[in-house]
């Protein structure tokens, strides 16, 4: 992968069944993600740290060395707003300010030149943490994922914030959910093992790719049981509405150091069916972007029986012949 | 339609119930489980945590959630933002009752637990997951 | 002192001013006090467990393995009700419960025959602990301490609660600060270090000692200053008021497996001039008291000079002296 | 008349400043403190916490009390009855400040600590102690 413009990350996150289960450790992880031949790392600090949100400087100095140990470099350090944890109130300024501050002291220490926060931010602290991102030298991204989009109001200000003060410390991570449509094998196979009937959830998404709504949807189709009227209604919000055009990523690239690859399920050597990377792809090479984009799988919300691995490295193959036709 | 649930079937450890014995009696016994998703939460998060031992409901006064080496009072679980639950750390339910579990067979235990999703506040709402996983375990 | 009938034990509390300062570890404070001849221990859970209120199984059985280093008994685990931890209420009693339901299989589990507790666990809550004291063969006891005295109502309802299920797993710890009187050196002394004036507080205790209330002891001296009069409102309300009787002590001794001979300093060779020793152990022998008597130092909340093992060292000797003229 | 009050001398540890650096740069400084008394306590029973340096009052949204590898706010410090400050484990204050602290002269360091003694209510109140400690300290 050395010569090419566009580079390869991945998330840990995508090993997160591996992970949950036991059958890889934090170092195991890093092994099988070596050996697939990537080089950059995201790590989601709330999955793997266990003394989060406070990780002591001897994990640290251990991720570090575990890192050099498989030749793989810290890209993005993955943090949260975590604005529901109190059960009386959502977190407030002060404490916003402390998780992220906190949070870029640990990237930059570990080395991580991206640190990755979500939207819940808010525009008046992102705008304070500007000073803190130059001294540290990281990136501060905010994570633009489903359901939001583009067109999400507070998304334009944090554009006019990043024109304002520069991209140099600031950007978007566009997560690539925010472009899918059309369900993919793992979540109709998931509902259908819950009860929904094959046939009609076919015949739901047939109704939907004509552009019909859903409602009008689910009144073409006969003695629907209540959990496939709910099945419905979810892959409309998830797939065939609420999506942004291909296009706006265009907008988006000027922001972005780094990009989630999110997919969910690969048949080996074909395009993803679900999210649209033979679209995304030639259009962000086609703009010259020069970042990363990070490899998330994500079907382990919907089968622990599926290898993350071999996932992983269908999506090379995959990117690898939509960018550069090998 | 639940995605995001793909863990569930592993809240409850495949570990043998163990009695609390106290001077050479039992007076109820523990079993662990799993915090069920990608990512650790804080035990504030969790909004229901509900018990059921070979069909019964247990009181939640006769219930302890054991975590980060302290004991907590399941009234006390909506308080605990400063308890983070990593994923690869089980809790110790313990169950007090008179004499414990009889060791001659394996008892159905069953847990449901309701957790928000902290970072799931896009539209100003989030995410709260449902959910449930039952096992037979043997008393060791 | 192994024929005799009074046994004597020592709370590991006297050790605080070594405990605390890192002089001594806790094997050293164990070894201190079964060089100094003790037989049986009293622990302070809240002091020198470091995962309290919820000791380790491996602190626990570290623990059990010192005793038996030492040829040391465990007699005593003290306990709290620490009603007042959360800033928006008292404990409740599903809380009270808890705790002293674990204090009492913590204290079984390292083989304490007694547990110390405190009197806000409520008559309600200890009546219902009273099948528990049964089931894991412990005594749970009230330690009756100043500014406490029998008279305190509550005191009556524990002991009805004592005489209706039997003291086999109930009783009473009475705390000899109860009938403390006169203010001993240490204090003395950190008041006058604090900017009191000996001559003065001298003369406040000679007026006390004549019978003299506070106000009209504070109207015979002139000029105090303010600092002056809140001490003497102290050693009146510490030493010359709310004492018990020492005769109360009979009624105690029916419930009473253990006492705290609380004492704050000891000059060589010479009775307490706070703690009336001199006439509290000549009452306890002839009633046939048989339980302990712990050593209790206290002085370290006045003076970190002093030696708590000499301080313990000489309480023996006094005691030995006063019980069997040796 | 205070007595209770004897540890109050060993609040300030005896250890040099550090200054927190990060990317090279120092962002703040911390210093530890013990708890002055004879057995450990619950944060929660902290009513007041205030740090002084160099004469000057920190503002509390630049401080951080950190315990049990664990960092709060000292807006937090009243709600954390489950966190026990054992006598022997020494809390991190951090302050939070632009440069951090000059290394080519002693700094003196101010505690106060107003704590409730939370099984004291004999009579239906609690004793509250306002303890404090100053001392010079190096900087590393
Ligand atoms: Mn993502
Ligand atoms: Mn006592």
């Amino acid at each position: 992968m050395a010569d090419k413009q566009i580079k390869y990350a991945v998330t840990l996150y995508s090993m997160s069944c591996e992970y949950f289960t036991g059958k890889y450790n934090l170092e195991e992880c890093l092994k099988a993600v070596a050996e697939m031949g990537y080089k950059g790392i995201e790590l989601v600090a709330a999955q793997m740290i266990p003394e989060y949100p406070n990780p002591s400087r001897e994990w640290m100095d251990e991720f570090v060395a575990l890192l050099k140990r498989y030749q793989l470099e810290p890209i993005c350090y993955s943090a949260y707003i975590d604005m529901g944890i109190r059960s009386d109130r959502d977190l407030n300024e002060e404490e916003i300010f402390q998780c992220t501050l906190n949070d870029m002291m640990y990237a930059s220490y570990m080395g991580f030149p991206i640190v990755r926060t979500q939207h819940a931010i808010t525009p008046k602290i992102f705008e304070q943490m500007v000073p803190y991102a130059r001294k540290f030298n990281v990136k501060l991204t905010i994570e633009l994922h489903r359901p939001h989009t583009p067109s999400v109001p507070v998304w334009q200000e944090y554009m006019r914030i990043m024109d304002k003060h520069g991209t140099e410390n600031l950007g978007i991570v566009p997560d690539f959910s925010i472009f899918q449509r059309t369900p993919h094998k793992l979540y109709l196979e998931l509902a259908i093992k819950q009860g929904a009937r094959k046939p009609v959830l076919e015949a739901a998404c047939r109704i939907f790719e004509e552009g019909a709504e859903v409602e009008a949807t689910i009144g073409k189709l006969d003695s629907l049981s209540e959990f496939e009227i709910v099945t419905i209604k979810d892959i409309y919000s998830n797939f065939y509405s609420n999506s942004a055009d291909v296009e706006e990523m265009r907008t988006l690239l000027k922001y972005t150091p780094y990009i989630h690859g999110k997919f969910y399920y690969l048949e080996e050597d074909q395009d993803d069916t679900c999210v649209p990377f033979h679209k995304l792809l030639p259009l962000i090479k086609e703009e010259g972007y020069s970042g990363y984009i990070s490899s998330e799988y994500e079907g382990h919300h919907f089968s622990t029986e599926v290898s993350s691995a071999e996932q992983l490295h269908r999506l090379i193959k995959m990117e690898n012949r939509i960018l550069y036709g090998v | 339609m639940a995605g995001f649930q793909a863990f569930a079937d592993y809240i409850i450890c495949e570990k043998p119930i163990e009695n609390v014995v106290v001077n050479g009696q039992a007076v109820g016994y523990e079993f662990e489980i799993k915090y069920p998703s990608y990512r650790g939460t804080y035990v504030s998060c969790i909004e229901k945590l509900e018990i059921a031992v070979d069909g019964r409901e247990i009181d939640p006064k006769d219930l302890r959630f054991c975590l980060n080496h302290k004991e907590f009072l399941f009234a006390q679980i909506p308080e605990l933002y400063s308890e983070y639950w990593f994923i690869h750390d089980n809790a110790v339910i313990r169950v007090f009752q008179e004499d414990g579990l009889a060791k001659d067979r394996d008892h159905e235990v069953s847990v449901r637990i309701v957790h928000r999703i902290p970072y799931t506040g896009y539209f100003g709402d989030y995410l709260v997951l449902d959910s449930a996983n039952t096992k037979k375990l043997q008393v060791l």
